[in-house]
This record gives C-alpha cells, sequence and structure tokens, in this order.
C-alpha cells in the first residue's frame, strides 16, 4: 500500500484496499503515482488535486467576502482585492470545476464502457500533470506577489503592458495556456476512447448519460480550446513580443479579445455543467429505482446544447457597443437554450415521478441541482434580454447568476458524485449522516450567500469593486452573504470530517459487497473498490441499464421482480495476469518542462533551456519507450480465465497502439 | 515508432486509435487557424503607418512557393502509396522529396519576411504586421514540425524499421502534412491573391 | 410604500423570492443605484421589459420548486411495500410538451424584447433651443463621454458633432464645455452620448436613466439618457478598469431647460483673474505645477491662445478644471467638494491635494492618476484658495441632493 | 462527398499513383488560374471566382490526398465539423465587425 493513497485518505490504513489499488503490485510508494498510467488513479489524482484548489481557491472567496462585509473595508487593498478575485475566478473554474469533471470523466467513463483503460493511458496521465504544472505555475505568481489582476475574462487593452505592466498578466496568458494544453489533450483522449474502447453491443445509444456528457464536453474542449489558445498568445506575443494585436493607439480594436475570448468562454460554461448533468442524471434514477425518463430526449438535449452555446457568446457583449442588430441576433440565440436545458429538469423530475425515493445523500445533492441550477438558469434567461441585461451585465446579479449554475448545478453536482461513487472508488460509503450535515448546511450557506446577490445587483453594485461606500444599500446584504459563506465553509468541513472519518471506521472491515445501491450502469459490475484490471471478462451489452436488466425483470404482469442477486452478476474481480499497459515516467517530466518555458519567458530565457530540454527529451523517450514493459509486473500475460481468446478481444486493453501516435506527433 | 501496431478489429468502430487521434487533432486545428485567420482579416487594414498588405505582398514569388508546397502534397501520398506497398525504398525517396519540398517553402518564407522586414514591415510595425507575421509563422511552425516528423520517419527507414506494417505511420504523418497544405491553400487565397488594402 | 412595492417586484425574480422569508430587511429606500427605479423614459422601458420576465421567471421557479417538492414528499420510500415501481421508460407527447411551452413562452418574451431593443437604439430629432454666447441656437442635447482611468469627462458642442473628429480621443478639437464626473443635461430631452476611452474600456452607467454602454477605446459608441425631473442621478463605472475602477463614480444632474440654461451660460463665463494674494500665489503654483495637466481655460486652455499641450499622463488628459467649482463631486465622484450647508468640504480638498493616491489609489509611477504633488500646507491652502476662483457654486437643492446617506 | 461514401475499415482500395498525379496536375492548373488572376483583370467576379478554385482545391486534397473519399465517414465527420464550425463562428465575428461591409 503506498504513502500517497495514506495521503488521499489519512486514516485508510494499509489494511483497507483502497481506490484503483486493490491488488498489490510491485514497485509501490509514491512512484506509483507519479508514473502511472492507471485512468483510475489519474481519475483520483485529478480529483485530490481539485478538491486542493478548491480549499485556495475557498480561501481566496472568503478573502473577498470579508472584505466586502461591511462597507469601506479594509481587510485588502484595491491591488491585492483585484488579484484574489481574479485568482478565485480562474481557479475555480480552471482548477476545480474542469479538473473535478475530469476526475470523474477518467475514474468512470472507461468503466462505463467496459473498458480496460482509456485509448492513449499514457497521453491520460500526461495530461493530468500539465494540468498540475499548469496550476502550480499560476499559483506561483502568489509567490512572487504578482498575480493575475486583470479580471478571469482579462478584457483587452486593461491586460497589455502600458496598463499591466507587472508580470501578473503574464502568469494568466501562459498559466491559462499550459492548462489548456491539458484539456485538448485529454479531450482528444476520452472522444477516442468512448468511440472506440466500448464492450462488444455497446452502441453509442445504449451508453450511460453520463458518459454521453461527457463525450459532448470532450467535443467542445477540443473545438473550444484552440480559440482561447489563439487569444493567448496574441496576449502573449503583445505583451512579450511588442505585437499589436489589442493596442487601441496603434489603431487595433479591443473587442477582438472579447470575440475569442466569448467564443471559447461560453461553451466553457457549458463544460463546466454537462459533466454534473451527467452525474445527475445517473443518481436520480438510481435512487427513483427507474430509468431516466426520455434517455433520447436527455441525450439530444445534451448534444443540442452543446451545439447551440457556440453560437451565444456575444450575450456577453451586450454592451460593448457591437451594434443593435449583432445584439438581437445574440439575444434570440440565447434565450432558447432555456429549451433544451429546460428538458433536462423537467425529465429529471418525471423521472422522480412514481418511483420510490430513497434520499441518501447523493441523491440529496442531485435534487438540490435541480431546483438550485434552475435558479441559476432563469436569471440566465433574464439576462439574455439584452435590453434588461444592460441593467444588470457587470452587477451582483450576475454574481449570483453564474454562482448558482456554477456551485448550484456543477458543485453540488459533483458532490452528488462524491457520496454515489466513493464505495466504487476507495470500497467504503462516505457516511450518511454527516452526508446529510454537508447537504444542508451547504445548500442553505450556498443560498444565504448568493441569494442576496440577486437583491445586490439589482439595487445597483457593481462586481469587482473592491470596497462601496455606506448609503447605496449595500450594506446589509453584503454582511448577510459573508455570514452565509461561513456555513457553506462549515458545509465543506462537514465533507472533509465525513471523509476521514468514514475511512477510518472503514479500517479492517471488509470492502462494500457489490453494488451498494441497487445501481444501473457497468462499472458496477466489477467488485469495491475497482480492481486494477478493471474487469475480469469482457461485458457483452444488449441493453442500456445493462447491470440492472441483469439484475431484474418483469414478470407476466409486468411487476418488476429480480432475477438475479448483485453479487451473482457482479465479477469477482480476481482474474490474473492481465494486459495492462506500463507506467512511465515521461509524462511528468515532459510536464515539468513547461512551467520552466514559461517562467524562461517571464524572467530569464535561459531558464527555458532546461525546460526545453525536459520536454524534447522526455518526448525522444516517450516514442522509443515500449508502451508495454516486458519485465513490468503489469506487463505482457495472457488472460487465464475461462475464454482464452479474450485477452485479444478486450475491448480497451489499453490498446498501447495508441501510444504510437505520441510518437508522430 | 516501436510498437507493434495493434490490429485495427480491437477497436469499436473498426478504425485506428491513432487515425481518429490525428483526426481529431486536425478538427481542433481548424479552430486554431481559423482564429488566427480572422485576427489577419480584421487588423488587415490597420497598418497604422507602415507598409499596407497590398503594398508589399509579392504575388509571383508566393505563388511559386505555395506551388512548391501544393506539390510536396503529391509527394507525401506517393511515398505513403509506396510504403503501402511495400516499396520501402521509393517511399523512403518521396518521403525525402517531401520533407525538401517543405524546406523549400521554408525558405521562401524566410526570404519573404526579410525582404518585408528590409521594406519597413516588422512585426511590431502595426496591427497588420503582427497579425500578417503571426499567421504565417504559425503556418511555418507546422510546416517545420512536419519536416521533423518526415525526418523521423525517414531516419526510421534508413534503420529498417519503417515497413509495410506501420505505413499507418506515415499516413498518419501524411494526414498532417496535407492538412498543413490545405490550410495555405486557404491562406494563399484569402490573404494574398483577394485583393487587399493599399495605403 | 414605493419601497414595498419594489420589494414585491424583486420578489419577483426567482432567488429573490429565497430571500423573501429572511426578512424585510434592506428595501433599498436609499439605494442610488437601484436598477428597478426607472426614474426616465429609457430605463423604464427595459423596466416594463423585466417585470413581466421577473414574473414569468417567478412562475417557471415556483413550479420547478412546488414539483420538485411534491416529488419528494409524495414519491419518497416509506418503506410501505417492497414494490418495485413501474418502468416507465419515456413519454413522447409529454416531452414534445415540455418542448413546446418553453419554446412559445420565449417566443413571447423575444418579440418584446426585441421591440425594446429597437426602441433603446432608435433616436429621433429633438432639438432645443439654446442660447450660446447670446446668440441662440438650436441644439440636439448630445454629449461626447469619455473614460479614462478613473474619471469621466464630458465635452459639449453646441454646434453639433458633425465635422467633429473624434477619432482619436487623446487629442479632441476644443469644445465649448468641458467638464468632469458630473454630467449635466436638460430634463426632459432625448440625450445623445458618444462615448469612448482614452485608455482601457469603461462603462457608462446611470441605472435611474438607462442601461450601461461600455467606453471602448477606439470606438465611439452611441448612446441616450433622460430624466424626467430634475435631480441628481449616480452612476457606477462598470466595466473592470484597472485599480481604482471601484471607485470611478459618475453623477448625472438633470436642470430644468431654464436651469440648464443658466448652468450653459454660467459655464461659457471666463474666469476671473484672481485677486485675493493667496489665490495670486495658489495660481502661481498652478501655473507652474499643475497646468502641467490639468486646464483652465485662460491659464492654460483654449481660451488662451497657448494651446492645450495635453497631460502628462497616458490618458493624455485630467479634469478640467476651469468651472471645479461648479461641480459638486470630484475624483471620480468619490468625493463631495461642499459640506452639506453649502460650504467648501476644505479638509477632504486638502487631503486630495496632499496625498491624491493615499485618498484614492492610483499608479501615479506609471502615469495614471494623479500623484501626490509634495505641497506644503501654505501652499496647499493657497491652491485651495485659488481653486475657489474657478466657477460659481451650484444651488444648494444641488448639493443637498448629492449627499448620500 | 462522394456519394459511395467508402467502407469503414481501411482495407480499401486506393487509387493508383497516376491517380494521384492527376489530380496534381488539376490542382496545378487551379493554382495557375487563381494567379492568372492577379495578372488579368476579371471584375466582379474576381472574389467569388478565386473563393470557387480555393474550395475545389480544398476539396480535392482533402477528398483524394487525405483518403477521406474512401476512409470512414468518421474522420469525414471530425474533420467538416471543425470545419464548418471555424467558418461559421469566425464568420459571424467578421460580420460584427463589420468587415464585409466595412473593407
Ligand atoms: C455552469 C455555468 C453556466 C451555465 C450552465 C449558464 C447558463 C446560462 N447562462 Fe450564464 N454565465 C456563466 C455560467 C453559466 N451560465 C458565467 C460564469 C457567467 C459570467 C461570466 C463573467 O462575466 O464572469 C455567465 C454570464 C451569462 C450572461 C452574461 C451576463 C453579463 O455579463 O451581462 C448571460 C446573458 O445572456 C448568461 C445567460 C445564460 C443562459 C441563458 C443560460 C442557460 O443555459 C440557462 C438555461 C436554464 C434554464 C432556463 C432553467 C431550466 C429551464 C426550465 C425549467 C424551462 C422553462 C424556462 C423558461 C421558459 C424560461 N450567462
Ligand atoms: C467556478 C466556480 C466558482 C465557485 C465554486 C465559486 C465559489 C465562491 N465564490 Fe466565486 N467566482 C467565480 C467562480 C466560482 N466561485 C468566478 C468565475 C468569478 C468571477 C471572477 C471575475 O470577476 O473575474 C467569481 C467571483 C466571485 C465574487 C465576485 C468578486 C467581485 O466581482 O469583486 C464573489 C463575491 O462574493 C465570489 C464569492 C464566492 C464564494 C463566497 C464562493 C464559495 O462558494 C466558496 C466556498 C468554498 C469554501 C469556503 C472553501 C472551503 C474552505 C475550507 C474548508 C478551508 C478554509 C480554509 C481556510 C480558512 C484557511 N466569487
Ligand atoms: C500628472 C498629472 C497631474 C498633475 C500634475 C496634477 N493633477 Fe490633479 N488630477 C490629475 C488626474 C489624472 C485627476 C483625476 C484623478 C481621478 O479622479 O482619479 C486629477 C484630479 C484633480 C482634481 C479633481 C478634479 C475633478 O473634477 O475630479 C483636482 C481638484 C485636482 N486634480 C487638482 C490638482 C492640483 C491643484 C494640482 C497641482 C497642485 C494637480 N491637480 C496636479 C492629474 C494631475
Ligand atoms: Cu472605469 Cu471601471
Ligand atoms: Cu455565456
Amino acid at each position: 500500500m503506498s504513502e500517497s493513497v495514506a495521503e488521499l485518505n489519512p486514516n485508510g490504513a494499509a489494511t483497507q484496499p483502497l481506490g484503483a489499488y486493490s491488488r498489490p503490485k510491485g514497485g509501490g510508494g509514491w512512484r506509483d503515482w507519479v508514473t502511472t498510467v492507471d485512468h483510475k488513479k489519474i481519475g483520483i489524482l485529478y480529483g485530490a488535486t481539485a478538491l486542493f484548489f478548491f480549499v485556495v481557491g475557498g480561501f481566496e472567496a472568503l478573502l473577498i467576502r470579508l472584505q466586502l462585509a461591511t462597507p469601506n473595508g479594509t481587510v485588502v487593498g484595491a491591488d491585492l482585492y483585484n488579484q484574489i478575485y481574479t485568482m478565485h475566478g480562474i481557479t475555480m473554474v480552471f482548477m476545480v470545476i474542469m479538473p473535478l469533471a475530469a476526475a470523474f470523466a477518467n475514474y468512470l467513463l472507461p468503466l462505463q464502457i467496459g473498458a480496460r483503460d482509456v485509448a492513449f493511458p499514457r497521453f491520460n496521465a500526461l495530461s493530468f500533470w500539465i494540468f498540475l504544472a499548469g496550476g502550480l505555475f499560476l499559483n506561483f505568481s502568489w509567490l512572487v506577489g504578482d498575480a493575475p489582476d486583470g479580471g478571469w475574462f482579462a478584457y483587452s487593452p486593461n491586460t497589455g503592458v502600458t496598463f499591466s505592466p507587472g508580470h501578473g498578466m503574464d502568469f494568466y496568458a501562459i498559466g491559462l495556456q499550459i492548462v489548456g494544453i491539458a484539456s485538448l489533450i485529454s479531450a482528444m483522449n476520452l472522444i477516442i476512447t468512448v468511440l472506440n474502447m466500448r464492450a462488444p453491443g455497446m452502441t453509442l445509444f445504449k451508453m450511460p448519460v453520463f458518459t454521453w456528457m461527457i463525450l459532448v464536453v470532450q467535443f467542445l474542449l477540443l473545438f473550444a480550446v484552440p480559440v482561447i489558445t489563439v487569444a493567448l498568445f496574441l496576449l502573449v506575443f503583445d505583451r512579450n513580443f511588442g505585437s499589436h494585436f489589442f493596442n487601441p493607439e496603434m489603431g487595433a480594436d479591443p473587442l477582438l479579445w472579447q470575440h475569442l475570448f466569448w467564443i471559447f468562454g461560453h461553451p466553457e460554461v457549458y463544460i463546466l455543467i454537462l459533466p454534473s448533468f451527467g452525474i445527475v442524471s445517473e443518481v436520480i434514477p438510481t435512487f427513483s429505482r427507474k430509468p431516466i425518463f426520455g434517455y433520447e430526449f436527455m441525450v439530444f438535449s445534451g448534444i443540442a446544447i452543446g451545439f447551440m452555446g457556440w453560437g451565444v457568446w456575444a450575450h456577453h457583449m451586450f454592451v460593448s457597443g457591437i451594434g443593435p442588430i449583432s445584439v438581437g441576433a445574440f439575444t434570440l440565440s440565447t434565450m432558447f437554450i432555456a429549451v433544451p436545458t429546460g428538458v433536462k429538469i423537467l425529465n429529471w423530475m418525471a423521472t422522480m415521478w412514481g418511483g420510490k425515493l430513497r434520499f441518501n445523500s447523493a441523491m440529496l445533492f442531485a435534487t438540490g441541482v435541480v431546483s438550485m441550477f434552475t435558479v441559476g438558469g432563469l436569471s440566465g434567461v433574464t439576462h439574455a434580454l439584452s435590453p434588461v441585461d444592460t441593467q444588470q451585465t457587470d452587477t451582483y446579479y450576475i454574481v449570483a447568476h453564474f454562482h448558482y449554475v456554477i456551485f448550484g448545478g456543477a458543485l453540488l453536482g459533483f458532490f452528488a458524485g462524491f457520496y454515489f461513487w466513493w464505495p466504487k472508488v476507495f470500497g467504503h460509503k462516505l457516511g450518511e449522516t454527516l452526508g446529510k450535515w454537508n447537504f444542508w448546511t451547504m445548500l442553505v450557506g450556498f443560498n444565504l450567500a448568493f441569494g442576496p446577490m440577486h437583491i445586490l445587483g439589482l439595487n445597483g453594485m457593481s462586481r469587482r469593486i473592491d470596497t462601496y461606500s455606506p448609503g447605496f444599500g449595500f450594506d446589509f446584504w453584503n454582511l448577510f452573504a459573508t455570514i452565509g459563506v461561513f456555513v457553506v465553509t462549515l458545509g465543506v468541513m462537514f465533507f472533509v470530517i465525513n471523509v476521514i472519518l468514514s475511512a477510518r471506521r472503514a479500517r479492517g472491515l471488509p470492502p462494500e459487497p457489490p453494488d451498494p445501491w441497487d445501481a444501473r450502469s457497468l462499472e458496477w459490475f466489477s467488485p469495491n473498490p475497482t480492481p486494477v484490471h478493471n474487469f475480469d471478462e469482457v461485458i457483452e451489452v444488449s441493453s442500456l441499464d445493462e447491470f440492472w436488466h441483469r439484475k431484474w425483470t418483469t414478470d407476466e404482469d409486468g411487476r418488476v421482480v429480480r432475477k438475479a442477486t448483485a453479487a451473482e452478476v457482479c465479477q469477482a474481480g480476481d482474474a490474473e495476469g492481465v494486459h495492462l499497459p506500463s507506467p512511465s515516467y515521461w509524462p511528468v517530466v515532459l510536464a515539468a518542462g513547461l512551467p520552466l518555458i514559461g517562467l524562461g519567458l517571464l524572467y530569464n530565457l535561459w531558464i527555458c533551456v532546461p525546460g526545453t530540454l525536459l520536454v524534447l527529451v522526455s518526448t525522444y523517450a516517450w516514442v522509443f519507450e515500449p508502451p508495454d514493459d516486458p519485465d513490468g509486473p503489469f506487463g505482457h500475460g495472457h488472460d487465464e480465465g475461462d475464454d482464452g481468446s479474450h485477452d485479444e478481444d478486450v475491448p480497451g486493453d489499453g490498446s498501447p497502439a495508441g501510444q504510437e501516435a505520441g510518437s508522430v506527433e | 515508432m516501436s510498437s507493434e501496431a495493434h490490429a485495427v478489429h480491437d477497436t469499436t468502430t473498426g478504425i485506428s486509435n491513432n487515425k481518429l487521434l490525428m483526426w481529431a487533432f486536425l478538427g481542433s486545428e481548424c479552430l486554431l487557424f481559423g482564429g488566427l485567420i480572422s485576427a489577419y482579416l480584421v487588423n488587415r487594414s490597420r497598418f497604422h503607418t507602415g507598409p499596407a498588405p497590398g503594398d508589399i505582398f509579392d504575388i509571383p514569388f508566393t505563388s511559386v512557393s505555395s506551388f512548391v508546397l501544393l506539390m510536396s502534397s503529391l509527394t507525401m501520398v506517393l511515398a505513403l502509396s509506396a510504403i503501402q506497398r511495400g516499396d520501402v525504398r521509393n517511399n523512403r525517396i518521396w518521403l525525402l522529396a517531401t520533407a525538401l519540398l517543405g524546406s523549400l517553402f521554408i525558405g521562401g518564407q524566410v526570404y519573404e519576411f526579410t525582404t518585408f522586414l528590409r521594406e519597413g514591415l516588422g512585426y511590431t510595425t502595426s496591427p497588420f504586421s503582427s497579425a500578417f507575421f503571426t499567421l504565417t509563422g504559425f503556418h511555418g511552425v507546422h510546416v517545420s514540425v512536419g519536416i521533423v516528423m518526415l525526418m523521423s520517419l525517414v531516419i526510421s527507414s534508413y534503420r529498417g524499421t519503417l515497413t509495410k506494417k506501420n505505413s499507418e505511420t506515415v499516413e498518419i504523418v501524411g494526414l498532417y502534412w496535407h492538412f498543413v497544405d490545405v490550410v495555405w491553400i486557404f491562406i494563399f487565397t484569402v490573404i494574398y491573391l483577394v485583393p487587399s488594402p493599399t495605403s | 410604500m414605493g419601497g414595498l412595492l419594489r420589494f414585491i417586484r424583486r420578489a419577483g425574480s426567482p432567488a429573490a423570492l429565497l430571500g423573501t422569508f429572511l426578512g424585510l430587511v434592506g428595501c433599498a429606500s436609499d439605494a442610488e443605484l437601484d436598477t428597478l427605479t426607472p426614474l426616465g423614459p429609457y430605463a423604464r422601458s427595459i423596466d416594463a421589459l423585466s417585470d413581466p420576465v421577473f414574473m414569468v421567471a417567478g412562475v417557471v421557479f415556483v413550479i420547478i420548486f412546488g414539483g420538485t417538492g411534491y416529488l419528494w414528499w409524495r414519491f419518497r420510500d416509506d418503506h410501505s411495500d417492497e414494490e418495485y415501481p413501474e418502468q416507465i421508460h419515456g413519454n413522447f407527447r409529454l416531452e414534445i410538451l415540455w418542448t413546446l411551452v418553453p419554446t412559445v413562452i420565449l417566443v413571447v418574451i423575444g418579440v418584446f424584447t426585441i421591440a425594446t431593443l429597437a426602441d433603446l437604439n432608435s433616436s429621433e430629432d429633438n432639438a432645443m433651443a439654446l442660447s450660446v454666447d447670446g446668440e441662440s441656437t438650436s441644439w440636439e442635447p448630445e454629449v461626447v463621454v469619455i473614460g479614462q482611468q478613473w474619471w469621466w469627462e464630458y465635452r459639449y458642442y453646441f454646434d453639433g458633432l458633425d465635422g467633429v473628429d473624434l477619432s482619436d480621443p487623446r487629442h479632441l478639437p476644443p469644445a465649448d464645455i468641458v467638464t468632469a464626473n458630473q454630467l449635466v443635461i436638460p430634463t426632459g430631452e432625448e440625450v445623445e452620448l458618444k462615448i469612448t476611452s482614452r485608455d482601457v474600456i469603461h462603462s457608462y452607467w446611470i441605472p435611474a436613466l438607462n442601461g450601461k454602454r461600455d467606453a471602448v477605446p477606439r470606438r465611439v459608441t452611441d448612446w441616450k439618457i433622460a430624466a424626467d425631473e430634475p435631480g441628481v442621478y449616480f452612476g457606477q463605472c462598470s466595466e473592470f478598469c484597472g485599480l481604482s475602477h471601484s471607485r470611478m463614480q459618475m453623477q448625472a444632474v438633470a436642470l430644468s431647460p431654464t436651469d440648464f440654461q443658466a448652468w450653459v451660460d454660467q459655464q461659457l463665463e471666463p474666469v476671473a483673474e484672481p485677486t485675493d494674494p493667496a489665490a495670486v500665489a495658489g495660481m502661481a503654483i498652478f501655473e507652474t505645477q499643475c497646468a502641467r495637466c490639468h486646464v483652465v481655460d485662460g491659464v492654460n486652455g483654449p481660451h488662451d491662445d497657448k494651446p492645450s499641450k495635453g497631460a502628462d499622463l497616458i490618458a493624455n488628459a485630467a479634469p478640467d478644471l476651469t468651472h471645479l467649482m461648479s461641480r459638486t463631486t470630484y475624483a471620480g465622484g468619490i468625493f463631495n467638494l461642499y459640506e452639506p450647508d453649502g460650504s467648501l468640504d476644505r479638509t477632504q480638498l486638502e487631503a486630495w491635494l496632499r496625498n491624491s493616491p493615499a485618498e484614492k489609489p492610483a499608479v501615479a509611477e506609471d502615469r495614471r492618476g494623479m500623484p501626490a504633488m509634495g505641497l506644503s500646507e501654505i501652499e496647499i491652502d493657497n491652491v485651495v484658495a485659488y481653486l475657489q476662483t474657478l466657477g460659481a457654486s451650484p444651488s444648494i437643492e444641488i448639493i443637498a441632493a448629492t449627499e448620500v446617506e | 462527398m462522394s456519394t459511395e461514401a467508402a467502407a469503414t475499415n481501411t482495407d480499401h482500395e486506393h487509387p493508383t499513383d497516376a491517380k494521384y498525379v492527376q489530380i496534381a496536375i488539376l490542382l496545378a492548373v487551379i493554382t495557375a488560374a487563381e494567379v492568372s488572376t492577379y495578372f488579368v483583370d476579371i471584375g466582379p467576379v474576381l472574389i467569388p471566382a478565386l473563393m470557387v478554385m480555393m474550395v475545389v482545391k480544398f476539396f480535392y486534397v482533402a477528398a483524394w490526398f487525405m483518403h477521406l473519399r474512401f476512409d470512414s465517414v468518421l474522420f469525414t465527420r471530425f474533420f467538416v465539423t471543425g470545419l464548418i464550425l471555424a467558418t461559421a463562428v469566425y464568420c459571424i465575428v467578421l460580420t460584427v465587425f463589420e468587415f464585409w461591409t466595412g473593407g
């Protein structure tokens, strides 16, 4: 048992199999985590990192709220405040919500399609390490006292060298560039995994809704990331090489930045929400004991949201002066996004209708999403109406909107996911009592914190102000909101305590028996926690909710009756010698080079040299490293299961061929 | 380039992962180049006090180098066709030819850039100049990366590791190469041939 | 009364409903920036659109919330039987229904939205009679609004803007009136704003009179405001524009047409030469130290022969001080120039002259914002005496109206 | 794309080298025609003509050299999605910038 597992879960001592690590494998220790190419471990790494950054971003949020608790606040000065709120936005969006989605996607997506790993396991590790490198690079700016301070959407020309002469915006541009590479790699990887690694019989329309939503998100990333890549390149060139893309003095139009940013930025907000929609679509059916209502509608509305998300970006620019015709067109396109989203909300409610609802913590969080996201969605529709938005934009009403959709939609959804899949990942459930405390404090606190922001915004409080004067009617609700955040913090604490206590309680006990929730999808075929090779044998899929259909059937009267117990249906997880991809050092080495190159651009080009060397050497080594180490513990071997021919057919046996693409690129 | 390419039937769609990866990447690149091209187009008449695009482009010269790049697509596809037949020798020759044509194109670009520089169009002269150099520079970097990949193939061919079995690698590099060519077809027409503003 | 009404309307917004049960505190009776209290035709037409939309949102909110609550209660597993619920996979008709109903609602809302949008972007010819320097002209009220870090400049061109080149806001042709932070408009008239910026993007916003519109360098965007009644209307720069963004505020003072004419006359008045010795001394300091940035007509302004060189700032401009005393607020609308009783707020003004970055964060070393001038206390006194000669103070009503709290 | 969009496996018939050369010649001819517009004034049809020629070249390289004509439609979908998305989105941007009308 490795130390790093213990780190993740301080009290889950060595006796309790944890996470991906149910069977002892050679090596051990931190090296396993650094060199792993196992999608489950990578998922856990993503999750742990995201939670760490959540505390960082949350701490920044606390500072914001303390500063604004009273008029003429003096907790931080204007300069620091601007850095804090900017980093808060960046951290929460790029280093909390996106990696949380990556965590769930990495861990679950291969399992849900019955695969052994993702299509390109080393690329997968690479994207995690690059993401981490980018996140650390961005936060390194705090250490040099020069964090980005131009807001998360960094409107030019305020972010050019003239008006932001420090290095803050360089950290922003280069840091997000690095994080973007990670997203792009992982997007390609997951798309190909879904398309190419499905278990036999699993057609696209037999995939769980979660898998679908992740697929849509990866397509959004695939096409949206290059757009912000362009924007960030132009910004870096402007700042460091003297180009004039955003320099009005030379005749450039600063609105170019806004277009590029929001062409990325709007699809980005659906990138933030759709994974959570996917999770909710798994949790609600399970705890209602009913299939998802209108599966095809759910899938198509997700796809529709993905598509429509590309045609609405200028609703962030209603007051930029882009002309009434453009404004009108974007008003209309934005309004109609409410339609596919409404379908989702109502279908979730219809799923609950007639069910037998078990209010476990996961279900509570999922239904929390249904109601809280709606609040945010509705305020979204009010600012879709451009004339109304001219009063709302850049006020706390917007801040309220996006925290309702992001916290109330995305984050609560991820918490539902935590409670739902914790036994799958760590072999034991999270405690229900604390879970309910967790839910209610978070729900109440979140409404206390962000509900009043609607009122503040309508009262005319602008966002991104480091302080306000008394006499504008802002005092009361600001204090109120600040108190609310402390309730949220309490909620987060309950979660942390729950994680620790549950692990401690589970110590020495056998892992959670299969199928703790009477679930429906493929990941529950394997025992808890998931064995390193995922599945003993290939699952032949013949219907949506395959797992459920193996357990239950309907009798002549149409009543649902059990045909097999979960224990009978589940696999034992004891197959041996399964062909798995081997760990590699190169992803982490390559990733380490990127922030060095970034720092070199900022401070001294010589620092670029070791960075570039790291990248080149590891690329070279990567290309010539056999993806399978014949001597390694994960190396060649053959499935000794009843049907020996399986080995070749196992979809997603981490097809090492995949990695050759690394060699050509 | 060492791994035993898994038989194609491993995957659900029957398509190789690697090829799909390249196509996904190319789909993504469309938005990258689209962004750069748009950044150029909105800035092409913002030449401040510097030279205007219409004053400075040398169409006959660029036509020649565009033609060179276009023809490198032919040599590339011939290289692929050779390796698919198992003709390692011809494959190598065509790969080399492709790399050579690509280098010729890059040489042409370097020449073009230096001429422009002499005529007073530096990177920092105007929004137009920044956008022009950034767009064509990005394209040039893509071509150069392509040349590096081609040369790696040539080297591995000399070492005898590039055979009919891994013709897919050649195919994938080829896809990238053709894409870069296709982008230039776009750039050449839209940026050079469509009349540009003059000062 | 009005407060209650406002509160009820505000409660139509979905999440404000959540706030409702939290108590009836905070009804914004003193909310100067309130967006739901329109005091002019354009703000009102926005309000007329947002009101029903908040209602619709409120209804949808109640349906979803009530529905979820009902489902929770009705379908909770009470372990009364062991029956497994029926496996319903969907209902095509229902789903079509709840695709179509929101679509229809949105189409209806969309029609009204586009109508309002068109209304806000139309402009009418509404010339008003005005006498400028004794000659009566007809003026279509329009003001050039220029944002810079971190204050607003307003320029009035009574001959109209045809032929006035606004493309380079750092070098604008001389205007009839140049003032700062406090915009003065006649009531009952549509006042067209030509909004631009000298440095970064700002946003001009007087909530009671209309929504906001960004001030983008290199772009001149059209917007308009109008006030029904005389009064002072507050505003806040609402696009993040750097360090002192929060301290970049503004006010619009609406005057009846007669008062407006009086204000114009006053602004066109040349400044009087100071006579008081302290003021004379202050003027000398001003000429050597301040005039490199600030314009005072007759000292270094257009009424003088010396052309304005432009300020030693990235924005190339500092507030025109010719009629400083005629405004009631300064430095981005964050300080009051007068005490409520109409006397000068000396302490604040002196503090400003002593060390302005301490009063309002600025990036003086990067030539953004006013630097600390390092004046001695006596010099400050003299400068204040001089500044007091610049323009006539406004009416006590206006002074009273600009007090917040 | 071609009507009988090909089988989803890679064991398709490749065109002969001669076919490739033919296509290259075609591309060269079109390029020559394109370049000739620089020397000969063809009036208002210039830009449409250039666009058509560009698209034809683009199409031929993609369909033949990149084998989209013979390969899995999935590839075409990936590429065309990116292409259409990029074209649509950036054309809207240019429209908002009044590129077409404002020069
Ligand atoms: C998770 C992220 C997320 C999501 C899902 C959304 C969803 C939506 N957003 Fe939001 N948005 C953000 C994150 C998100 N947003 C962020 C971060 C910003 C600020 C960026 C910044 O400035 O920093 C922002 C800003 C923002 C603006 C710009 C405001 C401004 O700055 O002036 C607008 C304007 O139109 C908008 C609209 C919408 C709309 C219409 C939806 C729709 O998708 C919502 C649809 C959902 C519903 C409507 C509810 C359910 C529907 C029904 C129950 C059916 C019945 C409903 C009706 C008939 C109305 N959003
Ligand atoms: C993406 C997700 C996301 C999330 C989850 C949050 C969460 C929170 N946000 Fe965030 N926010 C944004 C995204 C997000 N935000 C964005 C994009 C912006 C715009 C930035 C911009 O304008 O550029 C923004 C802006 C923003 C503002 C406006 C700032 C301004 O305009 O001036 C405010 C103000 O109240 C705020 C508050 C909060 C609060 C109180 C939370 C809380 O919910 C946080 C709760 C979490 C915790 C409290 C962590 C728990 C901590 C512990 C358990 C440990 C405690 C540790 C110590 C005390 C050491 N946010
Ligand atoms: C380097 C330029 C510079 C110099 C020199 C300078 N100022 Fe200023 N001044 C400014 C700027 C810029 C502002 C606007 C600051 C703000 O609101 O953020 C300002 C604002 C003011 C204001 C408030 C005006 C208003 O309407 O908001 C007064 C009064 C003032 N300055 C007086 C002076 C005096 C007196 C001196 C000389 C002793 C002086 N300034 C020297 C740049 C300068
Ligand atoms: Cu000016 Cu904010
Ligand atoms: Cu948006």
